[in-house]
C-alpha cells in the first residue's frame, strides 16, 4: 500500500470518534453500533498500517517520507506544515499502537458493555488513538506536540471517566497538570531549537543540528534537558511520575492502552526521535539514563508493598519506563524502542488480565452486594481455579517482565542493561546505573511474583458466598489476552541478539538503522562482547529466577489476611505502602502553599488590599476628605470670606512686585 | 457696511444699538410696572415684553455682526469688533435664558414682582457694557450697572431669609471687591495716564510694566476674579448661588460670569498683551486653585444646587486657564467654552427648577432617583447636561474643553493642562452619580417626580440648550469658525505667536 | 467577488457606512417596543456583519499600510478631519467586532428582561464606538470614539448589571477615563510639537507619525509615552491597573462581559501596536521601559492565573484569566519579532473567541441557576451534557490546547519573545501550567464530581437559540486552531510594518534564514 | 505738588477701609468702610488727574453716583434681612454654609 495513505490511519479513528461521540450525546443506548464502530475503525487503521508496512518492507526508505496535509502556522521564518512523517521508527510505533490498540478496544467491548457511558468511553478511546497517531506521525515538534497534548487530554478524560467520584476527577486533573509541567519543558526546548536551528522539522533538525550546533555545547544540552523534562512528565519519570499511579482510577482497559502500552512510552519515542540531539549532549544522555535507572529502582521498591493489583502494575510500569530511559540514555535507542515494544505486549496483557480478574471479582461482589475492594489482592487468592486462562496468560507475562528467556522481556531488558554496562567503560557512572537497573530487575521479578501468588495461588479469600460467582471472562475479553500472550512470548524475535542460536539477528536494529544512524555516528552503542556479555546474561537470568522464587516463597510462607482484617503496616513497609509519602510531600510543599499564597497574599492582600483598597478607593477617599475640609472652611461667616479674599489679594499683588 | 465713525451721534447709536435696545426695554418694563404690578398676568406680561426686547437686541446684534461693523477714527470707549459682538451674543443668550426660566418660576414661588425683569434687563445692559468696554471707565460703570441689580435679584425672594442673606452677603463683599477694582483702575490710570485700553496697551508695550501699573492690573484681576467666582475670591459664590432663587442663580452663574470673563480677556489682551509674563503666573495660580477647590468641594455636596455652585467655581478655573494662555487661541477658547457653559448651565438650572420647590435647596442626588423611568426626556436632558459639564466627547462641553486644552498645551506649559484633566476626572465623581441616580436607581415612591415637568417657557430654554449642546458636540464646525475668526480680529501685537491654532 | 465589490464602489463607502449603520439603527431601536427592538437590533447587527465581510476580500493587506483611507472635512481650523483607514490588524479587529455583535444581541434575548429598547440601542451605539476606534486614523476622531464607547458600557453595566453594579460601573468609567484624559493632553502636545516643526496643524495619524520625532517632542517624549501607556495599559488591563476588570466583568450583563473581554480589552493592545510604540519607539524600547513593561506583562500572566485559581465566582475567574492572557499579548507586542507580534494578534483574536464563548456559557448557566458561585454547581455534566461538552472545549481552547485557537497565539508569542526576552519568556511559559490548573479545577468543580445539589438535578440543557449563539464561536475556535494560516497571512505585512516602526534597522525575519543557510552547507 | 503724599494718604484710607471690613461685624459699619474705600480711591483719582488731565475727575463723579446707588440698594437689602432676623450682625448670618 502506498505510504501516502498514512492519513487514513488518523482519519479512521476520527470518524469513529465522531460517530461514537454523536451517539453518546444523542443515543447512548445504541451499544451495538458502538461495539462495532469503536474497535472496527481501529482494526481498519491497523490494516492500513500493516499495508503500508508491507509496502515498505522490501525497500525501506533511507530518508523519512513526509506527507504535508496543509500549511498550519506561518509567521516570519516559522513555517509549520501539518505534515505526517513515515519512517522506520514511526512505522514500528504505528504497528504497535494500532495493533495493541485494536486488541484493547476489542477487550473493552466486553469489559465496559455494562457501563451507561459505553458510547462516551469509545468516543474518548477513538479520540485518543487519533492524537496518539498524530504524536507518532507528526513530522515536526509542534505537530507532535498536538498529539502530545491531545493524548494528555484524552488521558484526563478517561481517568476521570467515572467523574461522579471526586477522586477520579482529581486523578484526571492531576495527570493533566503534572503533564503540563513537562510540556513547559517541551515548549522551552522548542523555542531554543527554533532560534538556534531555525526549524522544528525532525528531518531538518537531524541534518542541521550536527552542522550548526557544537557537540556537548550549552544550546544542545539545554534543549535536550528541557525536552527530557517533557518526556519525564509524559512517561512518568522522577520527579513527575506521581500522576501515573493515580491514573489507575480510570477503567482498566484505559490503564492498559494509555498508561502502559502507548501514551506513557511517548517520552521514550521522543528521545529516540530526537536521538541526534541527545547523542550530541552526553550530559543530557547521562541525566536521562540516571533518572531512568533511579526511577526503575524507586518505583520497584514501592511496588513491593502495594495491594491494589492495578497499583502494583502501575508502579511496575513506571519502573519499566525507567528501563527504557536507561536504554536510550545509554545511546541504545534500539534497545529502548525494543523494550517499549515488548513492554507494550506484556504490560498490556498484565493489565487486561488484571482487568478480567477485577471483572470477575466485581461480579462476585456485585452479586452479593458486598462492598469489599475488588482490586485488593488480599481479597483474592487461589483464583487460578476460577480463571485458568487469565492465570496462564498472566503467568507468561510475568515471566516475560521478569526477564526469563526466551520470553520477550528477557531480550529487551538484557540489551538495555548490557549497553548501560557498556557505556560504563566510557563514563564509569553508567556502572552505577547498570547496578540500579539490575537491582530493579530483581525487585521486579519479586513483586510481580508476589502479586501473582497472592492473586492466583494459596486459598481463596474472596468469601464463601462470593466464591460461587467467580468465573472466567467471556471470549471477547480472553481473545485479546491470548493474542497478547503469544506476542509476549515470541515478541523477542524482532530483535534477537547475536549470541542467540537462531536468526533473525538484530532485526529491529537493522530496520531502524537509517533513522538512528546520525545519532549512532555521534555516540555509538557499546555492547560488551565475549565473556563479559555472557557473564551479564547469566547474572540477569540468575537475578530473575531468584526474584521469582523469593517472591513466591515469601508471599505464601505465612497465611494472608483479607483486606478488612489486614494489620496496619509497620516500619519501612509502611513507608513503602505510603509510597515514601511523596504525594503528601508535594501537596504540603507545593500545592497548598501555592493556593494559600494566591488566595491570601495575592488576591486578598495585593489585589483587594493594596491596589484596590489603598490605590483606587484610597485616592477616591482622599479626594472626598479634602473636599470635606473645603466645606468646613465654607463657614458662612462673611468675615472669614473677607480674610480669604485678602489673602488671595496679597498673594496676587506680591506676584507682580519683584 | 462702512466703518462706523464713533464720533457722530448716529455712529454711536448704531454701534451701541443692542445695549440701547436692552436699556430701553428695561425702562419700558419699569414704566409698565407702574400701572401693572399686581397679578401673575402682569409679571408674565413684563416677562414677555422683556423677552421681546432681548430678542430684538439679539437681532440688532446679528445685523451689526453680519455687517462686520468696524470702527473708524481715534480710540473710543466701547469696542467695535467681532469679539464684542460674540460677547454680547453670549450675554444676551444668558439673559434670555434667565427670563425664560423665571417666567413660570416666579409665579410658582409667589414672587409676583414684575420689577424682576427690569432689573434683569438693566443687569444685562451692564453686562453688555462690561463685555464690550474698551475703556476702564466704561468697564467700571458696566460692572456696577450689572452688579447693583443682581444684588437685588439675589435677595429677590423677600419672604425667604436665605434669599435675603444671599443678597446681603453678595452685596457687601461685592461692593468691597469693586472698590479693589476701582483702585486698580486708579493705579493703571496713574501709571499709564489713560483709561483707554488701547492706549494702555501701547504704553505698556513701549515701556514695559511699572510696578504701579502691575499693582493696578492685579487689582483689576481681583475685581473681575471676584465676579467670575475664582478661588480665593469665590467664597461668596456657593452661599449666594445657594440662597438666591434658582433662575437668579442661573443668571448669575451664566451672565455675570460670562461678562466678567469677557471683560477680563479684553483687559488683559488689549491692555497688557506684551507684559504677559506679569499676569500669567497670577492667572495660572487662580485657575489651578479654582479647578482644584471647586471640584474637590463639589465632590462632597449633597444638594445639587450647591454642588452646581461649586462646579461653577471649577468651570471658572477652566476658563481662567484659557485666559491664562494669553493667545488668540485662548481668547477663542474662552468664547467657545462660555458658549457651551452658558447653554449647559441654563438648561441644568432650568431642569433643577422643576425638580424641587422653595429654592430647590433640598434637591439631592438621591431625590432624582429613577427620574428616567418617570420623565425620560427630562432625565435625558439632564444627563446630556451632566456629560457636557463633565466635558465628555459628543457634547459641546467637550469641544470647549478641547479648545481650552489645545490653547494651554500650545503654551509649552502643560502642568495646567494636566491639572485640568485630572480635576475634570474628579468632576466625574459628582456629575456621574446624578446620571446614575436617574437611570440606575428606582423611584423612591410612586408619587416621586409627579410634579417634575417643565413649563412651556423653561421647556423651550432647556430644549434649545440640549439640542445645541448635542449639535455643536458633533458638528462644532460653525462655532469653531466664528470663535477663531473673532479672536483673530483682536488687536494687540503680543498675540501673534505660534501659539495660535491657525491652519 | 472582488469585481462585484468594486463595481458597487464598496471600498469608497464601506467604512463610514459601517460606522453609521449601527447608530442609525440605535435611533430606531430606541423608539420601538421590546419585542420589535430585539428583532431590529439583531437585523441591524447581521446587516453590519454581512457588510463588513466584504472587507476580507476587498482590503489588500499585502502592503501592510493603511488601505481605504478616506478623510472627510470636519473641523479644518483645528486640522481635524473625519479620517478612516484599515490595515490587516484593524481588519481582524473589525471583523471580530462585527461577528460578535449579532451573537451578543441574540444571546441577550432571554437574559435582558427590562427596558429592552434602551439596552439594544446602547449595544448598537457601542458597536459604532468600537469600530470607530479600530478604523480612526485621526487622533481627535480616535479619542472621541475611545471615550464615547464608555457611555454605553457605563449604562449597560449600571442598568442591567448585577448586585454591585453601581460601584462597578462608576469604577469602570473613572478608571478608564483617568487613563484617556492624560492621553488627550499627550495628543494635543504632539499636535503642537508637530505644528511647530512643520507649520501645519493636523491631527492626522500619519502626520503625527511622521513628526513624532520633532525636536520639540523628543524632549518630552517620555512623558507623552507615559500618558499613552497609562491609557492603554488600563484598558488592556496590565497589572497593576487591572482591578476595574473583575468588578466590571462580574457585574456586567452577559453581552457586556463578552464585549468587554472580546473587544474592549483589545483596544488597549491595539493602541500600543498602532499608536504608543510607533510614535515613540525609542522610549518604548529604552532599557527601563522594556524592563518595566515586560516584567509587568510576565507578572500579569502568572499573577492573573494564580488569582484566577482561587476565585469563588466563575466570572471573576475568567476576568483574571483575561489579565493573564493579555499579558501574553503584551509580551509578544514588545518582543517585536514577527512571531511575537503575530502571536499577540492571534491571542487578541483567540481570546476574543474563547473568552467570549466562556462568558456566554456562564450567562446561560446563570439564566438557569441565578448564581455564578462555582461552589453552587458540581456534577452537572450528567444533566447538561451538551453544555458541559462545549464548556470543556472552550476551556481547553483557553488553556491553550494545540489544535484549538488558544495555542496558536500563546505558542507564537512565546516563540517570538524567547529571542528577545528568554528569561521572561521562560517564566511566562509557566503560565500554561497555571492556566491548566485554574481552568481544570473550575471545570471539575462545575461539571464533574458528584451531583450533590438537588437544584442542579433539573437544569435544562442548551436551547437551539443558545447553540446558534455558540456555534460560530466554536467553529472559529477550531478553525483558528487547525488552519490559522489565512488570518496570519492577512496580518503579517502589518505586523512586519509595525516591527519596522518599532525597531528600525532590526532584521524583521529574525535569525532563521541564516541558520538554514548554514545547515545547507 | 502733593501727588505723592496724597496717593499715600489714599492708600492709607483704603487700607483702613479694608481693615474695617475685615474686623467689624455690623453690616452698616461694614458698608460704611466700603464707602471709605471708594472715597479713598476717589482721592487718588483727583490727585492723579493733576498729572494726567481731567479723566480722573470725571471718574470721581461716576464713582460718587455709583456709591449713592449702592448705598440705596445696600440699605434696602439690610432692611430686608433686618425684617427677618431683627439684627444686622453678620455673625448670625450663616444659614448658608458648607
Amino acid at each position: 500500500m502506498n505510504p501516502s495513505w498514512i492519513w487514513l490511519t488518523i482519519a479512521l479513528p476520527f470518524i469513529g470518534f465522531l460517530v461514537n461521540g454523536a451517539l453518546a450525546l444523542a443515543k447512548p443506548e445504541a451499544k451495538r453500533v458502538v461495539a462495532i464502530v469503536g474497535p472496527g475503525v481501529l482494526l481498519a487503521a491497523f490494516a492500513v498500517a500493516v499495508g503500508i508496512f508491507a509496502g515498505l518492507w522490501g525497500n525501506p526508505p533511507d530518508q523519512p517520507l513526509v506527507f504535508p496535509l496543509w500549511a498550519w502556522i506561518g509567521a516570519g521564518g516559522l513555517e509549520i506544515n501539518l505534515a505526517l512523517q513515515v519512517d522506520q521508527l514511526s512505522l514500528v510505533m504505528l504497528l504497535v499502537v494500532t495493533g495493541v490498540g485494536s486488541l484493547i478496544h476489542i477487550f473493552s467491548v466486553g469489559y465496559m458493555v455494562a457501563d451507561p457511558g459505553f458510547a462516551r468511553f469509545f468516543a474518548y478511546l477513538n479520540l485518543f488513538m487519533v492524537f496518539m497517531l498524530i504524536l507518532i506521525l507528526g513530522s515536526s515538534l509542534p505537530v507532535l506536540f498536538v498529539g502530545w497534548e491531545g493524548v494528555g487530554l484524552c488521558s484526563y478524560l478517561l481517568i476521570g471517566f467515572w467523574y461522579q467520584e471526586k477522586a477520579n476527577a482529581d486523578a484526571g486533573k492531576k495527570a493533566f497538570i503534572v503533564n503540563r509541567i513537562g510540556d513547559f519543558g517541551a515548549l522551552v526546548a522548542m523555542f531554543i531549537l527554533f532560534w538556534s536551528l531555525g526549524t522544528l522539522e525532525f528531518a531538518e533538525i537531524a541534518t542541521l543540528a550536527p552542522t550548526t550546533l557544537a557537540v556537548g555545547g550549552a544550546t544542545v544540552t539545554a534543549a535536550t534537558l528541557f525536552l527530557f523534562l517533557g518526556c519525564a512528565g509524559k512517561s512518568a519519570q522522577i520527579p513527575l511520575y506521581v500522576w501515573l499511579p493515580d491514573a489507575m482510577a480510570g477503567p482498566t482497559p484505559v490503564s492498559a492502552l494509555i498508561h502502559a502500552a502507548t501514551m506513557v512510552t511517548a517520552g521514550v519515542y521522543l528521545v529516540a526521535r530526537t536521538s541526534v540531539l541527545f547523542a550530541m549532549a552526553p550530559l543530557s544522555s547521562a541525566v536521562v539514563a540516571g533518572v531512568g535507572a533511579l526511577t526503575a529502582i524507586f518505583a520497584a521498591t514501592i511496588g513491593l508493598r502495594q495491594y491494589d493489583i492495578k497499583k502494583v502494575l502501575a508502579y511496575s510500569t513506571v519502573s519499566q519506563l525507567g528501563y527504557m530511559f536507561l536504554g536510550v540514555g545509554s545511546a541504545a535507542y534500539t534497545a529502548g524502542v525494543f523494550h517499549l515494544v515488548t513492554h507494550a505486549f506484556f504490560k498490556a496483557l498484565l493489565f487486561l488480565g488484571s482487568g478480567s480478574v477485577i471483572h470477575a471479582m466485581h461480579h462476585a461482589y456485585h452479586a452479593t452486594h458486598s462492598h469489599d475492594d475488588a482490586q485488593d489482592i488480599r481479597n483474592m487468592g487461589g483464583l487460578k481455579r476460577y480463571l485458568p486462562t487469565t492465570f496462564i496468560l498472566m503467568l507468561l507475562a510475568t515471566l516475560a517482565i521478569a526477564g526469563i528467556p526466551p520470553f520477550s522481556g528477557f531480550f529487551s531488558k538484557d540489551e538495555i542493561l548490557a549497553s548501560a554496562f557498556g557505556r560504563g567503560a566510557e563514563h564509569p557512572i553508567y556502572y552505577l546505573f547498570w547496578a540500579l537497573g539490575a537491582a530493579a530487575a530483581l525487585l521486579t521479578a519479586f513483586y510481580m511474583m508476589r502479586m501473582m501468588a497472592m492473586t492466583f495461588w494459596g486459598e481463596n479469600r474472596t468469601g464463601a458466598t462470593e466464591r460461587e460467582h467467580l468465573h472466567e471472562a467471556p471470549m471477547v475479553m480472553t481473545g485479546p489476552l491470548i493474542v497478547l500472550g503469544v506476542l509476549s512470548v515470541i515478541g523477542g524475535v524482532i530483535n534477537l541478539p547475536a549470541f542467540w542460536p537462531t536468526p533473525p539477528h538484530h532485526g529491529l536494529e537493522r530496520w531502524l538503522e537509517p533513522v538512528l544512524a546520525p545519532a549512532a555516528r555521534l555516540m555509538p552503542v557499546q555492547i560488551p562482547h565475549g565473556a563479559t556479555e555472557y557473564a551479564l546474561i547469566g547474572a540477569a537470568i540468575l537475578i530473575a529466577v531468584v526474584g521469582l522464587v523469593a517472591g513466591y516463597r515469601t508471599t505464601l510462607a505465612k497465611p494472608i489476611t483479607a483486606a478488612q482484617q489486614a494489620p496496619e503496616e509497620v516500619g519501612f513497609a509502611k513507608v513503602l505502602f505510603h509510597k515514601y509519602y511523596i504525594d503528601e510531600l508535594y501537596h504540603s510543599l507545593i500545592v497548598r502553599p501555592l493556593v494559600g499564597i494566591s488566595r491570601f497574599v495575592l488576591w486578598r492582600f495585593v489585589d483587594q488590599g493594596v491596589i484596590d483598597g489603598a490605590g483606587v478607593n484610597g485616592s477616591a477617599g482622599l479626594m472626598k476628605s479634602l473636599g470635606w475640609l473645603g466645606t468646613r472652611l465654607q463657614s458662612g461667616q462673611l468675615g472669614f470670606y473677607v480674610i480669604v479674599f485678602l489673602v488671595g489679594a496679597v498673594w496676587l499683588l506680591h506676584s507682580v512686585i519683584r | 457696511m462702512n466703518p462706523i465713525d464713533m464720533r457722530t451721534p448716529l455712529g454711536i447709536v448704531t454701534a451701541m444699538l443692542p445695549e440701547l435696545i436692552v436699556v430701553a426695554t428695561s425702562l419700558v418694563v419699569l414704566l409698565l410696572n407702574a400701572w401693572r404690578h399686581r397679578t401673575a398676568a402682569d409679571s408674565r406680561l413684563a416677562g414677555q415684553v422683556s423677552l421681546v426686547g432681548l430678542v430684538v437686541a439679539l437681532a440688532a446684534l446679528a445685523a451689526l455682526w453680519s455687517g462686520g461693523a468696524t470702527a473708524a477714527g481715534p480710540p473710543h470707549m466701547v469696542a467695535l469688533d467681532g469679539y464684542r459682538f460674540a460677547a454680547l451674543g453670549v450675554v444676551l443668550v444668558a439673559s434670555i435664558g434667565g427670563v425664560l426660566l423665571a417666567l413660570d418660576y416666579l409665579e410658582r414661588e409667589g414672587m409676583l414682582a414684575p420689577e424682576y425683569y427690569s432689573l434683569l434687563l438693566m443687569a444685562t445692559a451692564g453686562m453688555m457694557y462690561l463685555a464690550g468696554a474698551e475703556d476702564l471707565i466704561v468697564l467700571f460703570l458696566g460692572l456696577e450697572v450689572m452688579s447693583v441689580p443682581v444684588y437685588v435679584m439675589a435677595a429677590f425672594n423677600r419672604r425667604n431669609v436665605l434669599s435675603a442673606e444671599a443678597g446681603l452677603k453678595y452685596f457687601l463683599i461685592g461692593a468691597f471687591a469693586s472698590a479693589f477694582l476701582l483702585y486698580g483702575i486708579a493705579l493703571v490710570y496713574g501709571a499709564t495716564g489713560s483709561t483707554a485700553l488701547t492706549v494702555i496697551g501701547s504704553a505698556t508695550s513701549a515701556q514695559g510694566l511699572p510696578v504701579m501699573a502691575g499693582l493696578g492690573l492685579m487689582l483689576l484681576v481681583i475685581g473681575l476674579g471676584f465676579k467670575v467666582a475664582s478661588v480665593p475670591f469665590h467664597m461668596w459664590a456657593p452661599d449666594v448661588y445657594d440662597g438666591a432663587p434658582t433662575p437668579v442663580t442661573a443668571f448669575m452663574a451664566t451672565g455675570v460670569k460670562a461678562a466678567g470673563f469677557l471683560a477680563l480677556v479684553r483687559v488683559l489682551m488689549v491692555g497688557f498683551p506684551n507684559t504677559i509674563d506679569s499676569w500669567q503666573p497670577a492667572l495660572g495660580g487662580l485657575a489651578a486653585a479654582s479647578m482644584i477647590v471647586g471640584n474637590l468641594v463639589a465632590l462632597t455636596q449633597r444638594s445639587i444646587k450647591r454642588m452646581l455652585a461649586y462646579s461653577s467655581v471649577a468651570h471658572a478655573g477652566y476658563l481662567l486657564a484659557a485666559v491664562w494662555a494669553g493667545s488668540r487661541a485662548g481668547a477663542a477658547a474662552t468664547l467657545m467654552y462660555l458658549g457651551s457653559y452658558v447653554l449647559t448651565t441654563i438648561a441644568t438650572f432650568g431642569i433643577l427648577g422643576v425638580l424641587g420647590r422653595g429654592g430647590e435647596r433640598d434637591v439631592t442626588v438621591d431625590s432624582v432617583a429613577g427620574l428616567a423611568r418617570r420623565r425620560p426626556w427630562l432625565a435625558f436632558a439632564l444627563a446630556v447636561c451632566m456629560f457636557s459639564l463633565l466635558g465628555f466627547p459628543g457634547t459641546f462641553g467637550f469641544v470647549g474643553k478641547w479648545a481650552i486644552l489645545s490653547a494651554i498645551t500650545a503654551e509649552h506649559h502643560r502642568a495646567l493642562a494636566v491639572v485640568l484633566v485630572l480635576t475634570s476626572l474628579v468632576s466625574a465623581g459628582y456629575y456621574l452619580p446624578i446620571v446614575r441616580s436617574m437611570y440606575m436607581k428606582d423611584p423612591v415612591s410612586e408619587a416621586s417626580h409627579a410634579q417634575a415637568s417643565l413649563p412651556a417657557a423653561a421647556r423651550i430654554a432647556v430644549a434649545i440648550g440640549v439640542v445645541l449642546i448635542l449639535v455643536f458636540g458633533v458638528a462644532p464646525q460653525p462655532v469653531v469658525t466664528s470663535t477663531v475668526e473673532t479672536a483673530r480680529a483682536f488687536v494687540g501685537t503680543g498675540l501673534d505667536r505660534v501659539a495660535d491654532l491657525r491652519p | 467577488m472582488n469585481e462585484l465589490l468594486t463595481s458597487i464602489g464598496y471600498n469608497n463607502w464601506i467604512l463610514p457606512v459601517l460606522l453609521v449603520v449601527p447608530t442609525a439603527g440605535a435611533l430606531v431601536v430606541g423608539l420601538l417596543k421590546a419585542e420589535a427592538a430585539k428583532r431590529v437590533a439583531l437585523a441591524v447587527t447581521v446587516i453590519e456583519l454581512v457588510l463588513s465581510l466584504g472587507l476580507w476580500v476587498s482590503v489588500d493587506t499585502s502592503s501592510g499600510t493603511m488601505e481605504l483611507v478616506r478623510a472627510y472635512r470636519w473641523i479644518p481650523q483645528w486640522g481635524i478631519t473625519f479620517a478612516l483607514g484599515i490595515d490587516g490588524i484593524s481588519l481582524m479587529m473589525v471583523l471580530l467586532t462585527t461577528l460578535l455583535m449579532p451573537l451578543c444581541v441574540l444571546g441577550s434575548f432571554n437574559y435582558i428582561t427590562k427596558r429592552e429598547p434602551g439596552y439594544y440601542a446602547l449595544l448598537l451605539v457601542l458597536t459604532t464606538g468600537m469600530l470607530g476606534v479600530f478604523v480612526a486614523i485621526d487622533m481627535f476622531l480616535f479619542y472621541v470614539f475611545w471615550e464615547v464607547m464608555l457611555i454605553p458600557m457605563y449604562f449597560l453595566i449600571g442598568i442591567w448589571g448585577g448586585k454591585n453594579r453601581l460601584y462597578a460601573s462608576l469604577k469602570f468609567f473613572i478608571y478608564t477615563m483617568a487613563g484617556s484624559l492624560l492621553m488627550l493632553v499627550a495628543i494635543l502636545a504632539m499636535v503642537r510639537g508637530a505644528a511647530v516643526a512643520t507649520g501645519t496643524v493636523s491631527f492626522s495619524y500619519f502626520h503625527l507619525l511622521a513628526n513624532a520625532g520633532a525636536p520639540g517632542l523628543v524632549a518630552i517624549a517620555p512623558w507623552l509615552f507615559l500618558a499613552f501607556f497609562l491609557a492603554f495599559a488600563i484598558k488592556v488591563p496590565m497589572f497593576p491597573f487591572h482591578t476595574w476588570l473583575p468588578d466590571a466583568h462580574v457585574e456586567a450583563p452577559t453581552a457586556g462581559s463578552v464585549i468587554l473581554a472580546s473587544v474592549l480589552l483589545k483596544m488597549g493592545t491595539y493602541g500600543f501596536l498602532r499608536f504608543a510604540i510607533p510614535f515613540f519607539p525609542s522610549v518604548a524600547y529604552s532599557e527601563l521601559v522594556q524592563g518595566v513593561v515586560v516584567s509587568l506583562a510576565v507578572i500579569g500572566i502568572v499573577y492573573g492565573a494564580l488569582v484566577a485559581m482561587v476565585q469563588p465566582d466563575i466570572k471573576k475567574l475568567v476576568a483574571y484569566s483575561s489579565v493573564s492572557h493579555l499579558g501574553f499579548a503584551m509580551l509578544g507586542i514588545w518582543a517585536a519579532t514577527v512571531q511575537g507580534v503575530q502571536g499577540a494578534l492571534m491571542v487578541m483574536i483567540g481570546h476574543g473567541f474563547s473568552t467570549g464563548a466562556l462568558f456566554f456559557l456562564i450567562g446561560m448557566i446563570y439564566e438557569r441557576r441565578h448564581t455564578r458561585e462555582i461552589a453552587a454547581f458540581g456534577g452537572i455534566a450528567r444533566v447538561v451534557p451538551i453544555f458541559s461538552l462545549i464548556l470543556t472545549v472552550v476551556a481547553l481552547a483557553s488553556i491553550g490546547l494545540p489544535g484549538l485557537n488558544g495555542f496558536i497565539g500563546e505558542f507564537l508569542v512565546l516563540v517570538g519573545s524567547f529571542k528577545t526576552y528568554p528569561i521572561a519568556t521562560g517564566i511566562a511559559t509557566t503560565g500554561v501550567i497555571f492556566a491548566a490548573a485554574y481552568l481544570l479545577w473550575a471545570l471539575q468543580r462545575i461539571i464533574f464530581n458528584r451531583l450533590d445539589k438537588p437544584e442542579n438535578e433539573t437544569i435544562p440543557d442548551l436551547t437551539v437559540r443558545e447553540l446558534v449563539v455558540l456555534a460560530p464561536l466554536l467553529i472559529g475556535i477550531v478553525w483558528m486552531g487547525l488552519y490559522p494560516k489565512p488570518i496570519l497571512d492577512k496580518m503579517e505585512p502589518a505586523a512586519k510594518r509595525y516591527i519596522e516602526m518599532a525597531r528600525p534597522g532590526q532584521p524583521v525575519e529574525g535569525v532563521t534564514i541564516t541558520a538554514r543557510a548554514e545547515g545547507a552547507r | 505738588m502733593l501727588l505723592g503724599p496724597s496717593l499715600v494718604l489714599s492708600a492709607i484710607l483704603f487700607s483702613i477701609g479694608v481693615a474695617g471690613v475685615m474686623l467689624r461685624r455690623n453690616a452698616i459699619i461694614l458698608f460704611m468702610c466700603v464707602e471709605l474705600m471708594l472715597n479713598a480711591v476717589n482721592l487718588s483719582f483727583v490727585a492723579l488727574s493733576t498729572a494726567h488731565g481731567f479723566t480722573g475727575q470725571v471718574m470721581v463723579f461716576f464713582v460718587m453716583t455709583v456709591a449713592a446707588a449702592e448705598a440705596a440698594v445696600g440699605l434696602a437689602i439690610i432692611l430686608a434681612i433686618f425684617r427677618h432676623t431683627k439684627s444686622v450682625d453678620l455673625k448670625t448670618m450663616n444659614l448658608l454654609q458648607g
